[in-house]
């Protein structure tokens, strides 16, 4: 059943959240109608009827989406989402650090794959955003661990909630969260695609299905991303009953989402040296974090 | 066989110092070829007498077989026996040098006879092989008379002949360098000589019995047996050209490649720091000073001469200046000896044998090269190994055996006089250290003259086909293959050889 | 016959290979066979002594060899569980590189290859002695042998200016190096009460020491580690390793950077477990030992991020990993007074990837090694798409490098997060530690990011290479080599359990008696999943069956999913916005992929400066001394000479006014100096 | 003491051979020559037969101890006849040639081979004399004898050497007249009813007669013995006679006329020197002097035959340091440097003859270049007599010098011992390096050209080879002729412990 819920939260509420941000946000702040909050299902399935145009006969490009799709999956699957996570006693937080590293691997073995040089200055730069984002990931993660001194993902969530908020926990979160417009590629840090400049990067040879289970994957990882963050360091819900536990994890992404769109909408594109420089920052503060967490506090 | 099996290592010293001799007097009448096939059969003669002798000591290394030849009454005063000065003997620190000598003795005849020939490009020698074989042997013959003496006094007066035929086979080639370097050397060392001349005296004037014996500065008075000791020291810095004497090795280096093959690397210039080796062999409570001391200008001689081999140009020049300073190390291995360390002691013993080989390749190396080339500067070599193959083996096996990599011979003399050094602590230490030190330098100064001349694109033709000089490549691979197992021989040979304490 | 029989036949064996080959040389193609032949038997004679070590967990040992009476030292070959590992991967990488060899040695016939395989197997045969001795004087001989004999490799090509230079570095670094080991070791063993170079004699010597003088076991400790270290290629002191590794030919860069690297790992550990008795000096450099680590897998990662030779980048990423294992040493040692549990798990990890490593650095070096054989360059400008033409290369290439990046499932992932795992957990005990394991995390992002760089460049993508090139995949004996080392990755990746079984065997034989938990106890009893209790409750989990079963079922998913719409394919040309451009033209250059990022960590590997020694004039006049000594005397002589022979003028008279002078001082002499008897 | 005609015989033989060349010497070569080769060989037979039967420890004497001969004696009457047999039978040649080149004449000849045999005989008489003023007449008979032979050329350098040293060395030994006349007048009233003053007596006279008196007598005798000897500073007369001698006639010049010098030193000075400790610091200074200032005006030549009689005025040096100690080593090793001086230095002569006679009489090293290639022989010997007067070992001139460098030392005369060693290593750089300037290197187009340029004829090249083996004998098997140096050293210390007192 749990494979289920996280299954559902991340295919079926990743798509509708984005629906939701740009319905609701963009929409909201482009001071026009929107579109409907189904209509990224509608893109998808839109694109997987569509004809798939191959530049490069490469076995990369055919199989990079499909393992993008299936590693955040994966992640998704030992990613606790208001109660235990299906595959949590067959992985930890290091695991999931790499699995949902897969998803950027496809992405820039795609670009790379392609060889036009808009995909391979996207690959690059995915490559880049990687290398300055998920060490804030990690940082935090581990200042949880160390609190909880478990590697795995529930228990630094049952620790937090046990042993309330402890200032390590709270500068962990915030770091977390800076980072999470990165992760989820939204501006100002859409920079790897970066439509308007370099058409979409690693995707620019891309079309029809492939491109449609690249999307998929993205719309559901901005769950999984929000749900560790809401998991770990939002401990609220945890001991709910049942469906309420899941209610409140799905409440928090959404708040978390919406959050992001929110900032996606009101912000200009960085330059990716403008967004290294940023993310250093960030990850002094996951560090502090984690200092403290070295220091008891 | 049942005849030859009896016959004991005593039997064979006469005819082995007798062997060399007998031949350099036939090679004084001979001419070309002939005094190729001479001058071999009497090396070889040599050689087989040589391992009969060391082969029958093996069976009890820790004795020493005594040839009594004679008295000598013109120095016996009115009132005293006269004392035995001419003796042949073997132990197991005169086999180690005999061995060395008459080795690297035959390899270096085999070699000259090819290349000493019209098709040497540096040298081509038409006739004259007759006089330079004459001298060879007789050195041959000198040397295993010093490795075979049974007292200083034997010793000496080999000592003596070697220098002699050192002057003359430097200026073999009687070009001006050639007689200017001739004749320094033999001053030079003669003058080491003639300290060692005042230490017999002192010897002779001190004691009554067996004034010459090995063991004599055990007897004198302490402060006269550093004395003694000091000028005995002298004449072993002369002779195995350590500073402040070094010049003249330098400048022997216009001699042919293969007498400075033999003479300045394997074994004249061993003859310096064998003397001391008996010296500290025999001796009972060498002062502490005179460790120092030889301690002290044994490691100067090693960094003065490290600095300038750096900056030279002249492969040979860089072998002699390098010949010095690992005659430094074998000093230093006997003056931490003097100190008491039995380790270093034995360490400096095999690196008698362990330089031999090993410098006696590189020099028989860079002598293929000149003679195929015509020329030894390192700036006008490149990419030799290409067309002479076996020299570059030769080269690097040399280096890496005098550089002290494993598991190459100059290791475990190395690794002996290391760790003997380590043992003494305090000052023995930091001497140690500071070979160390010195090791690591020269490796990598040989490993880039190595790789500067032997790699690369050639800066020469190949030569003809027919020019296989196979008595040179015998030679060199002999050589390396002993670089390699020397140590076997060598090293339950030094363990019987007692430091006197 | 005893199992060490085996390895001391398979040592014969190679050295006699090495003399058949040596004759062989002239035939290219036969040499190159035989060799193998030679490397393959005795591999798996070694291969199974080892086996029979870690299998049994109980070490052989031979009878003395070789005694060096001296200095109080036999050669006795002696297999530990420890050795044990190193043997394995040594027989592995061995057999595979050697036939890698046959061909690929074939193409450059200016060099003979009597520099080749018989010094390839004598290495191999001072490899796998210097792990099978357990005494310090013959270990620093074979240790060297090995430098000397990868030493005539790395300058095989000699035209090759790089690899001369390359190649005097490398042999003077480690020389080096290895004084101080020598001189560490000589200090041991001049202190020890027994004097011998047996490592029980040493140990005793250093138990006996840290009472006495702490001082010089600090001293003794860092020669050893900075020896070791500089073999290892841990920055600062591996500096040499980037430059050598690449200019060997490739299979042997495939040996150096799988197989010898290693050796120096395997001498710290004997430092530290069988030289050195636990005690504060394990936690203090085992917290060196980590940083040191760090520091390599930092600059080197990011220095490897901007290389654009292949070679070289593998050879940066060496150095990355090896900082890896050092990190999981040094975890290991600083933990293992404190806390045991976490400290064996560490040094196991460090265990598991140093053999992962062997396997998919060795693996990687070979493929370069293929590419280079076909396309004659390794500037990863001038090849791409090779897995067109070469798609077996490719494929292997492609595991290796996800493997080395720590992609799930494969072995590199599963030795990594061992490591990060107990590396966060020893942090509770020692916080630097954490920060060291953010650092590797974050490099090992890094890493990813230059072999995705390593692969889009080389393998993916469009395919761009010369005219000259043959288009076709490598001969068969060298595909082979390539899928075996293939094979251990895949293989330790989705069970690493089969791996740990073993290496705890290794750790365990190496640490003092009742220093390792139970192995269930700290993996849990699963053969399919690692469970990890480091603190006593579980606190971490990898269970690649099980998740990897739940990828391949998600893949599915995700296949049904992209068909559901049944779409159709059309082949088009590559859309660069509306403009016709030759694609050599646009081609996007190695050097510009991650150039902001690289910006940052330019300065990271500096050039090392060679310095140009000016000819000191004054010091060598100075040193001259027949110039200010010898010659001068010589005309302060002559001058005294041409004073007295003025005096000789010529004139009778003179010389009658001499007589008449002389006889009255001869008088006035003798009666001064009074009579008297 | 045996009664024996040996003394006399040996003085009468050459001079009757003297008689017999000068009678018929101008009728055939056979009384020329013949003659003097017969009368050198049966002198040296004669000797032999003497040393025979002194080795025993007899002396043989006759007219009333006039004429003495013991050990001391035969060692010089032997060392003479065979000097002067080997350098009669190298003139045999070498003056021959000269006539042929027309540079001298038959009836020159004569003079030539008469006065060697009546120097011979003056010689023998020296040797045999008992007496000390015997000793002083044929002293100056020997000079005479060769003052003529200097002149042989009658060229005007030669007659200007041979006034010098006439001049010069009649001088100096009338010093020696002083001396032996002083000695005499002090001992008379100790010696009643003697004929003259026996040299075998002197040791029982000289501690009764007083300290001055003996002093100034051995100042007298060092400094008229020493004329003739060439000791510095009455050595001028020296360099002269040996350069513009003929080669034969240098040999024996440096070779036997000083060493009578020394001989006579031997018979007087040793006897006082144990009495007086003065007298061994004095000789030990002389000596010195004479080796340092001898060695330096070696270095300062470049006419060859200069080069050797500076060699010989540094060489006697050695000889008499060696008297002056006056113990049993010092004297042996004087009496044993003499001896190898006098046959290196010999060899060194003739070879320096024999390369005047290849190259038409060029002498100068600065003329001479790579002269080996063609002559070895002649290379050879005159290397061995360098290296055996450098003193290296295995050659002679080394065991003497050892021996004088133990006796030395025995007397604590650390100096004079450390002036002797560098003497020595200078003189082996000097002859060394003077031997490759000449025979080494490559020839110069001159010499190169020269027709005649070639070995010379074994006649002449035997009689060096014979001094040559013999200077590798005594070098290589010294006790060879320890027999008879003990002898004369044991005759010396007799005479003297026959004075001392109890």
């Amino acid at each position: 059943m749990t494979f289920a819920i996280n299954l559902g939260l991340v295919l079926l509420i990743g798509p509708l959240l984005a629906g939701v941000v740009r319905k609701v946000v963009r929409a909201r702040v482009h001071s026009r109608k929107g579109p409907p909050i189904v209509q990224p299902f509608y893109d998808l399935f839109k694109l997987l009827g569509k004809e798939d145009l191959q530049s490069v006969a490469s076995q990369v490009v055919q199989y990079a989406p499909l393992v993008a799709f299936a590693s955040v999956l994966v992640a998704a699957l030992l990613t606790p989402m208001g109660m235990r996570a299906p595959l949590g006693q067959y992985g930890d937080m290091i695991v999931f650090a790499y699995f949902i590293t897969i998803a950027a691997v496809a992405v820039v073995m795609t670009g790379l794959a392609c060889s036009s040089p808009y995909s391979m200055m996207g690959a690059g730069r995915e490559v880049m955003m990687h290398l300055v984002v998920e060490p804030v990931l990690i940082i935090c993660l581990i200042t949880a661990a160390i609190k909880a001194g478990s590697l795995l993902m529930w228990d630094m969530a049952a620790w937090n909630y046990v042993n309330g908020p402890a200032i390590s926990m709270v500068a962990a979160a915030v770091a977390l969260f800076l980072a999470l417009q990165a992760q989820v590629g939204k501006l100002p840090f859409d920079i790897p695609e970066a439509d308007q400049e370099i058409m979409g990067g690693p995707f620019i040879e891309l079309s029809g299905p492939k491109l449609a289970m690249f999307q998929w994957a993205f719309f559901a990882r901005q769950v999984v991303y929000a749900s560790v963050l809401a998991v770990i360091f939002i401990p609220w819900g945890l001991t709910f009953a049942f469906p309420w536990n899941v209610g409140a994890h799905l409440l928090k992404v959404i708040v978390l989402i919406v959050l992001v769109g929110v900032i996606d909408v009101v912000n200009p594109r960085l330059r990716i040296d403008q967004a290294m420089s940023y993310f250093f920052g960030v990850i002094f503060v996951a560090l502090v974090a984690m200092a403290f967490a070295l220091i008891g506090a | 066989m049942i005849a030859i099996a009896e016959i004991s290592a005593r039997d064979l010293l006469v005819p082995l110092v007798a062997a060399p001799l007998i031949g350099a007097l036939l090679c004084v009448f001979l001419k070309r070829r002939a005094s190729d096939y001479v001058a071999a059969i009497f090396a070889t003669i040599t050689l087989v007498l040589a391992a009969g002798a060391i082969g029958n000591l093996f069976s009890d290394l820790d004795a020493t077989h005594r040839v009594p030849l004679g008295w000598l009454v013109n120095i016996a005063g009115e009132s005293r026996p006269a004392p035995l000065v001419f003796e042949l003997s073997i132990d197991a620190l005169g086999a180690l040098m005999l061995f060395v000598v008459t080795v690297i003795g035959f390899l270096v005849v085999i070699y000259s006879s090819e290349y000493l020939s019209p098709r040497n490009v540096e040298h081509p020698v038409a006739n004259g092989k007759g006089r330079y074989y004459a001298w060879l042997l007789l050195f041959v013959g000198a040397m295993v008379g010093i490795a075979l003496a049974g007292n200083f006094f034997q010793l000496f007066i080999f000592w003596e002949i070697t220098t002699l035929c050192s002057w003359a086979l430097i200026s073999y080639y009687q070009d001006e360098a050639s007689l200017r370097a001739g004749f320094k050397a033999l001053i030079m060392t003669a003058i080491g000589g003639l300290f060692f001349v005042l230490a017999l005296v002192l010897m002779y004037l001190n004691l009554d019995t067996d004034p010459f014996a090995f063991d004599a500065l055990g007897r004198l008075a302490p402060g006269l047996r550093s004395l003694v000791f000091v000028f005995l020291l002298v004449a072993a810095w002369a002779k195995a050209a350590q500073f402040p004497f070094f010049t003249w090795l330098p400048d022997a280096m216009a001699a042919p490649t293969p007498i400075s093959c033999y003479l300045h690397a394997a074994a004249m210039v061993k003859a310096g720091v064998y003397l001391i080796a008996r010296v500290v062999s025999a001796s009972y409570g060498l002062s502490y000073g005179v460790g120092l001391l030889t301690g002290i200008m044994a490691l100067a001689t090693i960094f003065i001469v490290v600095f300038l081999f750096l900056f030279q140009d002249d492969l040979k020049k860089i072998l002699a200046l390098s010949t010095i300073s690992h005659l430094g190390y074998i000093l230093i291995g006997c003056a931490l000896g003097a100190w008491g360390s039995a380790t270093a002691f034995q360490g400096g013993l095999l690196h008698i044998a362990a330089h031999g080989c090993g410098k006696g390749l590189l020099f028989l190396s860079v002598g293929m090269i000149t003679y195929f080339t015509g020329t030894r500067r390192i700036s006008e070599l490149s990419g030799v190994g290409r067309r002479l193959p076996i020299v570059a083996v030769g080269f690097f096996v040399g280096a890496f055996t005098v550089t002290g990599v494993p598991p190459l011979a100059g290791f475990w003399s190395k690794f002996l006089i290391l760790t003997g050094g380590l043992e003494l602590g305090g000052f023995a230490a930091v001497i140690a250290i500071l070979l160390l030190i010195e090791s690591m330098i020269a490796f990598g100064f040989f490993l880039w003259v190595g790789q500067r001349v032997f790699f690369g694109s050639p800066s020469f033709d190949a030569p003809p086909a027919k020019a296989v000089a196979w008595p040179m490549t015998t030679a060199v691979i002999i050589l390396a293959v002993l670089c390699l197992v020397v140590t076997l021989f060598a090293l339950p040979v030094i363990q019987h050889i007692p430091l006197g304490m | 016959m005893a199992v060490i029989d085996l390895l001391i036949g398979a040592l014969i064996l190679l050295v006699v290979g090495a003399a058949v080959t040596a004759l062989l040389a002239k035939r290219r193609a036969m040499c190159g066979y035989v060799a193998f032949l030679f490397v393959a038997v005795a591999s798996v004679w070694v291969g199974v002594a080892a086996f029979h070590v870690l299998s049994t967990g109980s070490p052989i040992a031979g009878a003395p060899v070789l005694t060096i009476a001296p200095l109080n030292s036999s050669l006795v070959f002696t297999v530990d569980g420890l050795s044990a590992v190193f043997l394995l991967i040594t027989s592995l990488i061995a057999v595979c590189t050697t036939l890698f060899s046959v061909r690929y040695m074939l193409v450059d016939e200016r060099y003979s290859l009597v520099r080749y395989y018989p010094i390839l197997l004598l290495f191999f045969a001072s490899v796998i002695s210097v792990v099978s001795v357990r005494n310090m004087l013959f270990f620093l001989v074979f240790w060297e042998f090995m430098t000397l004999a990868s030493y005539v490799l790395v300058v095989f090509e000699t035209d090759n200016a790089d690899a001369r230079r390359a190649g005097l570095q490398y042999f003077i670094a480690t020389h080096i190096a290895t004084g101080g080991i020598l001189l560490a070791t000589i200090l041991l063993y001049t202190n020890a009460p027994v004097k011998s170079f047996e490592f029980e004699a040493l140990l005793e010597s250093t138990r006996a020491l840290m009472a006495t003088s702490p001082a010089l076991i600090h001293l003794i400790l860092a020669l050893f580690v900075i020896g070791f270290a500089t073999k290892a290629g841990i920055l600062p002191f591996g500096f040499w390793l980037p430059n050598a590794h690449p200019v060997a030919p490739s299979p042997f860069s495939a040996v150096l950077s799988g197989c010898m690297v290693k050796i120096g790992v395997y001498g710290v550990l004997v430092v530290f477990t069988s030289l050195t008795p636990l005690s504060h000096f394990t936690t203090v450099w085992g917290v060196w030992i980590a940083v040191l680590g760090t520091v390599s897998i930092f600059v080197a990662s990011l220095t490897a991020l901007q290389q654009t030779d292949s070679k070289r980048l593998l050879a940066f990423s060496t150095i990355g990993q090896m900082g890896y294992i050092w990190l999981a040493l040094g975890v290991g040692l600083a933990l293992l007074r404190i806390s045991p549990a976490v400290a064996v798990v560490a040094l196991m990890a460090g265990l598991f990837h140093l053999v992962n490593h062997a396997c998919f650095k060795s693996l990687l070096f070979l493929n370069a090694g293929a590419a280079l054989y076909r396309t004659g360059t390794r500037d990863m400008d001038k090849a791409g798409g090779l897995m067109r033409i070469m798609p077996v290369t490719a494929v292997t290439a492609i595991i290796a490098a996800l493997a080395i990046s720590g992609i799930p499932g494969l072995n590199g992932f599963a030795s990594k997060w061992l490591i990060f795992e107990s590396g966060i957990v020893g942090g509770f005990e020692i916080p630097l530690l954490v920060f060291l394991v953010v650092v590797a995390i974050f490099i090992s992002a890094v890493t990813l990011a230059y072999y995705m760089k390593f692969l889009g460049m080389v393998f993916v993508g469009k395919l761009h290479i010369g005219q000259e090139v043959e288009r076709r995949e490598v001969p068969v004996s060298m595909l082979v080599p390539q899928v075996l080392m293939a094979i251990p990755c895949v293989a330790f990746g989705v069970l690493p359990m089969l791996a740990l079984k073993y290496l705890y065997v290794a750790a365990n034989g190496i640490l003092p008696a009742g220093y390792s938990p139970a192995f269930a106890s700290l993996f849990g009893s699963s053969p399919l999943a690692v469970n990890l209790s480091l603190s006593g409750l579980r606190s971490g989990a990898w269970g690649p069956v099980a998740i990897l079963v739940a990828f391949v079922g998600c893949l599915v998913l995700g296949y049904l999913i992209s068909r559901m719409g049944a779409a159709q394919t059309r082949e088009v040309p590559m859309w660069l916005c509306g403009e016709e451009h030759d694609f050599s033209e646009v081609r996007y250059p190695v050097h510009s992929f991650l150039l902001t990022f690289n910006r940052y960590f330019a300065k990271l590997y500096p050039p090392i400066p060679v310095p140009r020694l000016p000819r000191p004039t004054a010091i060598l006049k100075l040193l001259d001394i027949d110039r200010w000594l010898y010659y001068p005397g010589l005309r302060w002589g002559e001058r005294i000479i041409r004073v007295i022979s003025a005096t000789h003028a010529g004139f009778p008279q003179l010389y009658v006014l001499w007589m008449i002078v002389g006889a009255a001082l001869a008088v006035i002499v003798l009666f001064s100096m009074g009579g008297g008897p | 003491m045996v009664q024996s005609s040996l003394p006399v015989m040996l003085i009468g033989v050459p001079l009757a051979a003297a008689g017999v060349v000068f009678t018929l010497g101008r009728w055939t070569r056979l009384c020329r020559e013949g003659a003097a080769v017969g009368g050198a060989l049966l002198t040296l037979y004669l000797a032999v037969l003497a040393v025979g039967q002194v080795l025993s420890g007899a002396s043989l004497n006759c007219c009333q101890m006039a004429l003495n001969l013991d050990g001391l004696s035969a060692l010089l009457v032997v060392l003479v006849t065979l000097v002067t047999a080997i350098v009669i039978f190298y003139s045999l040649h070498y003056m021959y040639h000269q006539l042929r080149k027309g540079l001298t004449t038959e009836a020159r000849l004569v003079t030539y081979y008469g006065l060697l045999m009546v120097f011979l005989a003056a010689m023998m008489w020296v040797c045999t004399t008992n007496s000390l003023i015997w000793m002083y007449v044929a002293l100056e008979a020997t000079t005479l004898a060769t003052a003529l032979l200097v002149c042989f050329f009658w060229t005007r350098a030669s007659l200007e050497a041979a006034y010098k040293y006439d001049m010069l060395v009649v001088a100096g030994v009338c010093f020696a007249l002083f001396g032996t006349v002083l000695l005499y007048s002090a001992a008379a009233q100790y010696a009643p009813g003697r004929p003259a003053l026996l040299l075998t007596e002197l040791g029982q006279i000289i501690p009764k007669i007083p300290p001055s008196v003996s002093l100034l007598a051995v100042a007298f005798f060092v400094v008229g013995f020493g004329t003739k000897a060439g000791l510095v500073p009455f050595h001028a007369w020296l360099p002269d006679a040996h350069a513009e001698a003929p080669a034969p006639i240098s040999a024996l010049l440096s070779g036997l006329v000083i060493k009578v010098g020394a001989y006579a030193l031997a018979r007087t000075i040793t006897i006082f020197a144990p009495h007086y400790n003065a007298v061994i610091v004095f000789v030990a200074i002389m000596a010195s002097a004479s080796m340092l200032i001898g060695i330096f005006m070696a270095w300062a030549q470049d006419d060859l035959k200069r080069l050797l009689a500076f060699h010989s005025v540094s060489q006697i040096g050695y000889v008499i340091e060696g008297l002056g100690f006056g113990t049993y080593l010092g004297i042996y090793g004087g009496l044993f440097h003499l001896v190898n001086h006098t046959l290196f230095k010999s060899l060194l002569f003739l070879s320096v003859g024999a390369v005047m006679y290849a190259t038409g009489g060029l002498r100068r090293i600065s003329q001479l270049k790579g002269l080996g290639k063609r002559m070895p022989i002649t290379a050879a010997c005159f290397f061995i007599g360098a290296i055996a007067m450098g003193g290296l070992p295995p050659l002679n001139g080394f065991w003497s010098k050892l021996t004088l460098f133990m006796a030395g030392s025995e007397l604590h005369l650390w100096w004079a011992v450390v002036i002797a060693v560098l003497v020595s290593i200078l003189t082996l750089g000097c002859m060394v390096h003077a031997g490759y300037k000449i025979f080494w290197g490559h020839p110069t187009t001159a010499l190169v050209t020269n027709p005649g340029l070639k070995e010379v004829p074994v006649a002449i090249w035997l009689s060096m080879a014979v001094l040559a083996i013999l200077c590798i004998v005594i070098g290589v098997y010294p006790q060879i002729i320890h027999p008879l140096l003990h002898r004369g050293t044991e005759c010396i210390l007799a005479v003297y412990r026959a004075g001392a007192i109890p």
